[in-house]
């Protein structure tokens, strides 16, 4: 069996394999592009390589060089993390025929699940309820496309068949605009996939995500983790994920249906490894499957903090062909957890993404908190990847803990040199809706904004009033010293002295 | 004044404000705060005098203040000609402006008129995917006018405000720069 | 009831204790010493009140100061964390006597244990076994001591009256080095605790420390949550405190006869609040009461981590007067957890204490790692205190996983500026005896050093050879530049605005 | 070379070193690497051709190294005339010396003979507790010639010689500063 892992991903899902790999005392091998030379992932593996410039096509998507780069450094395995070439058959596929191992599922897994409309097929003989949508090969024109509106109703969604992750996605009122969104969704789906197809889905309103962790061994034990509520989304992007979910609560009896669903769902492709079922969950508790995730998952920490599963380590044993090390029984959801993405991100300026050195980072830490993070005080943001910098985990006893827990890590946490979407979360956590777990996947975009959560909230505008004079006080009179010296000093050359020093 | 309750420790017991003190007009949210700065430890706002104890923490523009016992900490930097103050996960803009300077300025006639025009910038580096809008167009609020792909996203960038599309200076297929300037509406 | 709480601490302990009240929603209120200005528990707490200069018996010691800014403040308790005030029986009764609640045991319970002498004497009338020494009032004559000295035989111990933490402290082989070693510890001890009263107590050979974690309530509810292991110690300073002890291992009845006698401990003093019993374990599984600490403990966190009880807040809800949230039956310890306590000193020179600005912290984070600390990247290491600068804690689901996962954090620890002991904790890792298991109180000091621990490993001089060569010859460049340009340069102003900008 | 596998993709395979490399002879433990570096990429040790990558990372005296493919992360800081190398977490003292100079020195005579004083020095701040020896008294290596309060411990100070104090300079109550000389031992 192989005792060298090759991690074909970067940021914090990189370092996570890697911290895996080295308790399990495996030797590890990182790739990396040309801005990711000092990235963690690189610092902390044993071997590193070099794959390419900057833009993923031309690195992280090569798996060609990645392939190459497992051959070379003799190890045994690669482990796609999520996204890059994650969901990928054809890569999967290329690792075996090469003899390495891919930890993840079976190609034709991948590649059942991959193609959205072929997924939805396989799940429905199965007796998985889908949502309606366009059912075909996934390759229909933009004609058909406009054909089958009509009939599935608006408002609907137009999503990215090779796509994941909110991109290549559009949301459709009506026919009009159709057209024009059927262009941008194929043409972000290119860029992003190198596939512009797409299908389309209806819009089930109030609707809630919630998804289910799925772990599969290749000897047909298939098992779930239960449930992440994963509803609070903006732009189709997860923001806060956290498990239980507060729907679903105490209701256990449907927790076990949609459980024993979403393992079906998985057997339906004769799953291994680890994997995600999604489902879409309307007021009335129906649920529908919505895609699967054949990879690990961003947010599978919170799932980890209340099982103490450590699911990227089972997934490496599963490929090692293990048995699976719990059955359904030893499954227990202990605590609650919850998760925000802390993205490189301006909060007050329509969530635009920021680049920059990080100058200073005070990390939270202490009881309950848990960090999974790619970057370090001097790192560079740079703009050729998501904007994804770190995920902040924490868990309590209970939901109202973890609350809790969550603010004081949130007011804790200090990122400099980049801008961050943390005051975004800290007045999610204060909203009454967010608390009383009384949200849907359109809560974030449409019913709460950072200026109306801040109504209410102690003002401290004269404490702000109060730093901001000094800072420039400061800064005045600093000036103001300068040009005295300037007069006074004759010698040019002790001012450099002086500059040295200062700098030491 | 909230979440600052005055002691007796403050400056109201007996002692005399020097002469030289340097007075600021300080703007957040059209709410103006007068600002007198007594010496190291002792400000007056809007005529409350306080005990402040303020430094820079590990060399970053972290700032903690402890202002009759409270303690805050914030990250406070310049931006264009405003103080930018995050403070408990909360982002104030703050217009600082010397009392004396302010009163002048005023007494000649106020704030210079704002221009019309608007120059859309790269808010970051990227490169421009499309530009949907061409020389001479209307635009309306909410129009898209470029969209730039940065960190695998489409981001667009539209007009703050209606006129007519002016000198476009980039191209589909662009690498642009932080703050670069696009093309202008009239 | 009280909802704000004034910290009588500083350093992580301060930290720790902050992070609770505000997870529970209560104020907190700081005070800090000359050089604490900015110190984490400063930056983090509501209110920060300035106590006196830095050394600690003008500031932290300061108990008159430290109840006068409660009262300022509003502050209705007093945690006092470990150390300083913790076990000063006149300052809890001085809260008291000031209508302030004491997070803490009753004043009369401190000064039975405080007084290890009178500890010995109760206990053991409540059929505690104790450890053969000198049990009379304490305040024992050299003379008297020597006198005793033979009938406890030797090697023996001198040990601080009012202390703890190893000082004061010293070991004594023979009648002889005895008066010289008498004089040294009564003077350690009178300059840590204000008293240099000291009595003597046998040396048990080839002894554990295990210790058992008391929680009591105002209600007559006494439980223990297990033992922790605290042999691994140098100069009597705990270095690395793990649970379940090794020794212990799956003995459940002798955890449950040691924890019975534990809670005994505590009831023969009416105690409340958080506290620790202390062992001595023989190699036949005899145990000694050693001491009792009337407080939190610095390696409380790895009981935290196995039995899920957040210590910290459980004494703030029993100060209150609330019942104990559990029963004996409630606790169960999953998993293992393994401390290191990381100090500024310099373990390839004799542990000495190191002092200086921290450049730069990269935190070990992800799955299943605790960091509790007080210091950040700028933040100055003083010699006025202690040098514990940061606690790292590990959880597995079993000991090898801890002690794999504690491999991974340590290498990814990163703290510069001052030296730290984090290579000796990386050694010891490695040991094969604390992999076993195999170890006493004497083994760090007997049995251990840096320089045998490296024998056997792989060794990296080559590299280290490349690495330093490159730094040199990169200096060596860079000199050689600084000169040319020197001679370019005819304009010294352009230099300043070089500097200017190198340092922008 | 243990830790390192030489792959094909070093220098080996064809490229000329140009003339003007330097030579280092780097000594770890007297063992003696011999150092030549060809360009900011490649490097001869002990005669064999290595391919490196070698920056320091965020501004720290921290450096990542990777050789032939092989990741290492060391703090290499220089202290007195050696260079402390912190390697997974294991220290390494090493002396770089240019080749052509060593040379010179050894033909010169070698090594100056080590002077038979030592100075005692504060290993930190701290304050002297007591000084149990006196101007002219013996001592053998290991007895305590100060004690030094810091971070609430004493420490004593031993002498790393026998031979005769000399020069006590300070007192017991003195505060000292890191490196103040304390006393001599001759």
């Amino acid at each position: 069996m192989f005792n060298k892992v090759l991690v074909a991903n970067r940021g914090e899902i990189a370092v996570r394999i890697i911290r895996a790999c080295r308790e399990l005392g495996l030797q590890t091998v990182a790739v990396y592009s040309d801005v990711d030379r000092q990235a963690l992932h690189v610092r902390y593996a044993d071997e590193a390589y070099h794959i390419g410039p900057s833009p993923s096509r031309d690195s992280y998507l090569r798996g060609d060089k990645i392939i190459e780069c497992a051959k070379k450094s003799g190890a045994g395995a690669i482990h796609p993390g999520y996204g890059f070439l994650a969901e990928r058959a054809d890569f999967a596929q290329a690792c075996l025929d090469e003899g390495i191992v891919f930890i993840g599922p079976k190609p034709s897994s991948i590649a059942a699940m991959g193609d959205k409309a072929v997924a939805r097929a396989t799940v429905s003989r199965a007796g998985v309820p889908v949502v309606p949508g366009t059912e075909g090969e996934g390759a229909l024109s933009d004609e058909e496309l406009l054909a089958s509106a009509a009939s599935i109703g608006f408002p609907l969604l137009i999503k990215a068949t090779a796509g994941g992750g909110g991109k290549g996605m559009r949301e459709v009122h009506n026919l009009e605009e159709m057209p024009f969104l059927l262009k941008a969704a194929r043409r972000e789906a290119e860029a992003a996939f190198g596939d512009g197809n797409v299908y389309l889905e209806k819009m089930v309103d109030g609707a809630r995500h919630i998804e289910f962790q799925i772990l599969a061994d290749a000897h047909g034990n298939v098992i779930h983790l239960g449930e992440r509520e994963c509803s609070l989304q903006r732009r189709h992007q997860k923001l806060l994920e956290e498990t239980p979910s507060p729907f679903v609560a105490d209701d256990q009896e449907l927790r076990q249906k949609m459980g024993d669903v979403a393992v079906k769902a998985a057997q339906a492709v004769g799953y291994v490894n680890a994997g995600t079922i999604e489902f879409l969950v309307d007021k009335d508790k129906n649920f529908y499957f919505l895609e699967m995730n054949t990879r690990l998952q961003v947010e599978h920490p919170v799932t980890e903090m209340v099982t103490g599963v450590d699911i990227v380590k089972e997934q490496i044993r599963i490929a090692r062909g293990r048995q699976l090390r719990y059955s359904q029984e030893d499954i227990n959801q202990k605590g609650w957890a919850i998760e925000c993405r802390i993205n490189a991100e301006d909060p007050y300026n329509h969530f635009m993404p920021s680049t920059g050195i990080i100058s200073h980072i005070l990390t939270p830490t202490g009881p309950g908190v848990r960090v999974d993070t790619g970057v370090y005080s001097g790192f560079e943001v740079t703009p050729f990847y998501d904007s994804l910098i770190s995920k902040l985990i924490v868990w309590g006893e209970t939901r109202a803990e973890a609350i809790l827990r969550m603010r004081r890590a949130l007011e804790e946490y200090r990122i400099l040199g980049v801008r961050t979407n943390i005051p975004f979360h800290q007045r999610l956590m204060d909203s009454h809706r967010f608390m009383a777990g009384q949200f849907d996947t359109k809560f974030i975009e449409e019913r709460f904004s950072l200026e109306t959560a801040e109504e209410g909230l102690p003002d401290r505008a004269p404490i702000a009033a109060v730093m901001s004079t000094l800072v420039a006080h400061r800064q005045t009179q600093l000036s103001a010293q300068f040009i005295q010296r300037n007069e006074r000093d004759t010698s040019n050359w002790k001012w450099i002295s002086r500059w040295e020093r200062m700098q030491r | 004044m909230k979440g600052i309750r005055v002691t007796g420790n403050g400056l109201a017991d007996g002692k005399e404000c020097k002469g030289s003190t340097m007075k600021y007009i300080t703007t957040i949210d059209n709410h103006e705060f007068l600002v007198e700065i007594i010496d190291e430890h002792h400000i007056i706002m809007d005529g409350i005098p306080y005990e402040v104890d303020f430094e820079s923490v590990g060399n970053q523009p972290v700032f903690s203040l402890i202002i009759n016992g409270f303690s805050y900490e914030a990250y406070v930097a310049p931006e264009n000609n405003e103080w930018q103050v995050l403070l408990h996960g909360r982002l104030y803009s703050a217009i600082v402006e010397d009392e004396r300077e302010k009163r002048l300025k005023a007494a000649a006639g106020g704030r210079a008129i704002e221009r019309g025009e608007f120059h859309l910038k790269a808010p970051m580096p990227g490169m421009v995917i499309a530009i949907p809008v061409e020389d001479g167009q209307n635009v309306q609020i909410g129009d898209v006018l470029v969209i730039l792909e940065s960190m695998k996203m489409q981001n667009e960038l539209k007009a703050p405000k209606a006129g007519v599309v002016n000198r476009i200076k980039v191209n589909v297929g662009d690498s642009v720069e932080q703050n670069q300037t696009l093309l202008s509406v009239l």
